[in-house]
């Protein structure tokens, strides 16, 4: 448990965090997320288990995190990044682990966030014809959208 | 004259009515070894109704809505060829082998119809029939010959009176009777021949565009065509029948032991099913002709 | 000229497992490209939760995933516990372990039963079917309801057992023993069935690992990962249990993982009903849920789910609703990494049956 | 005179169609997780004559199985155009009445019979195949009765529907 952390310490640029047994934080710049996530596939963090985003409207940041897992050592470790909100562009995965080009394809549709070399993020993937705020945003107010693209059901309503 | 028109009115229906129970049956015998209760006996005749009473008729053009006539003409044309007891129409010579042709018309007539929707799945459905076809009456020819080399003619009536006093083919040439079997299973679709119709692969293939009366009218053929392969069979290797209670007793014999095959198998893909047939059914049914010839 | 042409399998089609749409494109009978299109039963989960309490998301989880609910709730119940430091008692661990048993017995019953339709035996999915509603009673019987039972809740569950609720469990596990001898003689041991899935969609060792594929996926290409002994939660620690594995990773073998892993579950459902604390409380002590603030925090908690892994990533904020929760159904990477790779080359006849050995359940990765 | 044959045809026709109704497979939400149990061993609904099939070309039943999607919704109005009259609608569950738990989710609509006409609803989330099999007897009824007329309304109020769709899906 702790040789691998000490080896995730090693990784240049990376400030841990043991939250408890099996769960391991890894905190990275913007430039290094993929050096790091590539060390961390060296090290045997080989699968990816969720790529998210979490709108951190506050500090007008979009917080990416990626959860991995160690198969032999059996441990979960969460890379986060934080990126600009105004301008969010980030590297893409798929390189790395295969299964990040789905997660990012969702992330550029549910949260506006650029991916680039994904050439498939951004197109059309969960929604179709959408042509507001990105849904998953902190700002985007959900119960505003449907009361005015939707008509609610009242008890005095009748069919038409 | 008079019966002969008689004769020519009540053969299609004595053939629509023997088909359209056994449909009745196949859905009881399914519901029970799937251990349900099953729909009501008559339920086909109330789906058959409903599919005639529809207020809508969607067409894609005229050779659509031609095609499923076709393949029910083709089918009627076909049942006159069948001896059956009593009841001799259309039985002079050579009618095994003209026969033979006019049941391909019914697939014909079907792939006519749904080839021209232009929905990808009907013509993969059309293309996995013929392909079927194509298999299966490989062996059906030979052990035609051969059943026609054993008794010397090609007239049905004269081969199911050859067969009289318990002599039946599946006796003297069990190999062809087999593989007769077989190949009357393989050209009712039933699994694992289920290739052509398919829900899980091509959504029932041909029928995909079909609703309402086309519909109904493919389920009217459906029926005919259950009785024409089965009483072929039945009139080849198991000696016809001298009234019509025994006829219909072997043939729905026939048929109970092919429903009990379709609950257990599962669904070949087309190519092996051709090179199914191809394989052990021709093989088999090749050693049975050469054995007829020695004799 | 091109020769090939593009067929839709979905959403209206019997051969996709839910509402949900693969394009594949066709050069003659074999298929050269797939792509899934999801989105057909997008909800809006993750933002409907972060505008409701703890509490009134409960009834929002187990509508994530349909054929197996209580894994999302084991899950989301795990996850707070854990924001919150809670340690849950004995006897609700035990409970866990049998419901989220069950309910892995009756979603791996349902999978039987489209599988084997998928390939053309009907009679198989007829028996499953019916032999999985008497799972779903014993749903009923501790929660009243037969298929979203919301009764893992943070702290423990929902409430106790209803007397002599363990017995008739032992019966249903005794009654689906019995039946599992037809199903092997109809399905399993069938010479068609090996002929249609030998060798059939191969995902070997080492794509299953570099694609990140897991559960039955992983199990069949010989790789022994499951949460369930990996990172024990609920009972699972105080269970003997091994994990069933295979080596060739075709359509064949994840069937008979499904099917060896019927065999286990039932078998830990036996050994925690004889193992569980007859007595004692089942939830723990937990704030008033209207107002249950729980603490500023990130976490991962997850389940072994019958498709693999399943998480629930929560970041809480110290006040009554979650700041950000974001589920991983492990279809989201079986069906966009591994199906869309593996259905090429495939037949046309194959592809539905590919689809559901992969088990690709939409709900998941729609959310 | 004619008008009274045309009646009794009627009346035949609808005591015919109510005997054999043909369910569309089509799940478009989680309510058809309900739908296996109804239709096989246990509860085998074939026993009314109902059965599943595949192409909405074949069936005269549309299950809306749950809430349903604005992507999903152009599928299910094109499927329902595609269906063959007379047929009828059935809103399953309580999602299709009123949006249900995704009340406040962009993406659900949030009534059924203001794209499509519904000739019954289903309460419960989600219904249980008892209540399932008392609504096909329900709907059976309202057949015989000539009150399932959902198919005539969607004919007749074409514009409202049609522009009620557009607002939706743009």
């Amino acid at each position: 448990m702790m040789g691998i952390v000490d080896k995730i310490k090693e990784i240049d640029g990376t400030k841990v965090t043991v939250q408890r047994e099996n769960r391991i934080f890894v905190d990275v710049e913007k430039e290094r997320v993929i050096g790091t996530l590539y060390s961390m596939k060296l090290i045997g963090f080989s699968q990816l288990s969720v790529l998210s985003v979490i709108d951190r409207i506050a500090d007008n940041q979009f917080e990416i995190f990626y959860v991995l897992y160690n198969r032999d050592e059996k441990v979960n470790a969460t890379v986060r990044v934080w990126i600009d909100r105004d301008n969010p562009v980030i590297e893409t995965a798929e390189k790395i682990y295969p299964s990040a080009h789905a997660w990012e394809r969702e992330i550029a549709e549910m949260f506006g966030v650029k991916v680039e070399g994904n050439e498939e993020a951004g197109k059309p993937f969960i929604l179709e014809n959408w042509n507001d705020l990105p849904p998953m945003r902190k700002d985007f107010d959900s119960i505003k959208y449907s009361s005015e693209h939707f008509v609610f059901r009242h008890s005095e309503d009748k069919n038409e | 004259m008079v019966s002969t028109i008689l004769i020519a009115i009540c053969v299609p229906l004595l053939a629509f009515a023997i088909g359209l129970t056994f449909i009745m049956f196949k859905l009881k015998i399914t519901a029970r070894v799937q251990r349900r209760y099953g729909p009501p006996i008559i339920q086909p005749i109330y789906n058959l109704l409903k599919l005639l009473l529809k207020e809508d008729n969607i067409s894609h053009g005229v050779i659509f809505s031609l095609g499923p006539i076709i393949a029910l003409a083709g089918s009627i044309l076909a049942v006159f060829f069948i001896p059956i007891p009593g009841l001799n129409l259309l039985t002079g010579s050579g009618d095994l082998i003209a026969l033979l042709y006019i049941m391909a018309i019914g697939s014909l007539g079907m792939a006519l119809g749904a080839g021209n929707t232009a929905n990808p799945n009907a013509s993969i459905g059309i293309s996995r029939a013929l392909t079927l076809m194509f298999g299966y009456d490989l062996p059906l020819v030979i052990i035609v010959i051969s059943v026609i080399l054993q008794y010397h003619t090609t007239n049905l009536a004269d081969i199911v009176a050859a067969q009289a006093n318990g002599h039946w083919t599946l006796w003297t040439l069990p190999l062809s009777a087999i593989v007769g079997f077989v190949v009357t299973y393989g050209a009712l679709g039933e699994h694992p021949f289920d290739i052509i119709t398919a829900p899980h692969e091509v959504a029932t293939g041909p029928m995909v565009e079909y609703g309402g009366k086309h519909l109904g009218f493919l389920m009217i053929n459906h029926m005919f065509h259950i009785y024409i392969e089965i009483a072929l069979f039945v009139d080849l290797f198991l000696g016809g029948a001298s009234n019509l209670f025994w006829f219909y007793i072997k043939m729905f014999g026939v048929f109970f032991i092919m429903m009990l095959c379709d609950e257990v198998f599962l669904r070949f893909k087309i190519d092996d099913a051709v090179r199914f047939f191809w394989k052990w059914p021709t093989v088999v049914a090749l050693i049975s002709l050469i054995i007829v010839l020695v004799k | 000229m091109s020769k090939s042409y593009e067929l839709f399998i979905g959403p209206n089609h019997p051969g996709i497992p839910g509402n949900f749409s693969v394009k594949i494109e066709l050069e003659g009978d074999t298929v050269v490209k797939a792509k899934g299109d999801p989105g057909y039963l997008h909800r809006a989960f993750e933002k409907a939760m972060e505008g409701r309490y703890y509490i009134q998301n409960l009834a929002l989880i187990p509508r994530i995933c349909v054929p197996e609910p209580d894994i999302n709730e084991a899950a989301y119940a795990m996850a707070v516990e854990d924001l919150m430091g809670i340690e849950i008692p004995e006897r609700a661990k035990y409970i866990r372990t049998i419901v989220l048993e069950l309910a892995r017995v009756a979603n791996l019953t349902f999978w039987m039963g489209s599988f084997a339709a998928t390939l053309g035996l009907y009679t198989l999915s007829q028996w499953s079917f019916g032999d999985r509603d008497y799972a779903l009673d014993l749903f009923n019987e501790i929660c009243g309801a037969r298929v979203y039972h919301m009764f893992i809740w943070p702290g423990g569950v929902r409430r106790d057992l209803p007397p002599g609720w363990e017995d008739r469990v032992l019966d249903y596990v005794k009654y689906i023993k019995e039946r599992l001898v037809d199903y092997d003689n109809i399905f399993f041991k069938n010479v068609m069935f090996k002929y249609r899935t030998k060798g059939m969609a191969v995902v070997t060792k080492e794509q299953a690992i570099e694609w990140g594929a897991t559960g039955p996926i992983l199990k069949a290409a010989g790789v022994a990962q499951d949460v369930r002994k990996d990172d024990p939660y609920a009972a699972y620690g105080y269970l003997d249990f091994e994990i069933p594995t295979l080596t060739d990773g075709d359509s064949w073998s994840r069937a008979m993982i499904r099917r060896m892993e019927l065999d286990l579950s039932l078998d830990l459902i036996e050994q925690a009903v004889k193992k569980m604390p007859k007595k004692g409380p089942v939830c723990a002590k937990m704030p008033n849920p209207l107002k249950g603030i729980v603490p500023a925090g990130e976490t991962y908690a997850k389940v072994e789910s019958a498709r693999g892994e399943h998480g629930f990533y929560m970041v809480s904020d110290n006040t009554g609703k979650p700041y950000r929760v974001a589920v991983r159904g492990a279809s989201h990477t079986h069906m966009f990494t591994i199906a869309e790779k593996v259905l090429i080359g495939q037949r046309l006849a194959d592809v539905s049956h590919t689809l559901v050995s992969l088990d690709i359940c939409p709900p998941e990765f729609d959310r | 005179m004619e008008k009274m044959t045309q009646d009794q045809v009627r009346t035949i026709a609808n005591m015919l169609r109510k005997r054999s109704l043909w369910m569309i497979h089509y799940c478009t939400g989680c309510g058809a997780m309900e739908l296996p149990p109804t239709m096989t061993s246990r509860y085998d609904m074939s026993r009314l004559g109902l059965a599943p099939f595949v192409t909405s070309r074949q069936a005269d039943i549309l299950l809306i199985t749950g809430y349903l999607n604005v992507k999903t919704l152009r599928r299910v109005i094109t499927v329902y155009e595609q269906m063959l009259d007379p047929k009828y609608v059935i809103g399953f569950g309580s999602c299709a009445l009123n949006g249900g738990v995704y009340w406040d989710s962009y993406a659900v609509i949030k009534q059924l019979d203001r794209y499509i006409p519904a000739d019954l609803y289903i309460a419960g989330c989600m219904p249980r195949p008892e209540a399932i099999i008392t609504a096909f007897q329900d709907l059976m009824d309202l057949i015989d009765s000539g009150k399932a007329d959902g198919y005539k309304r969607y004919k007749r109020d074409l514009a409202y529907y049609k522009e009620n769709q557009r607002k939706v899906l743009g």
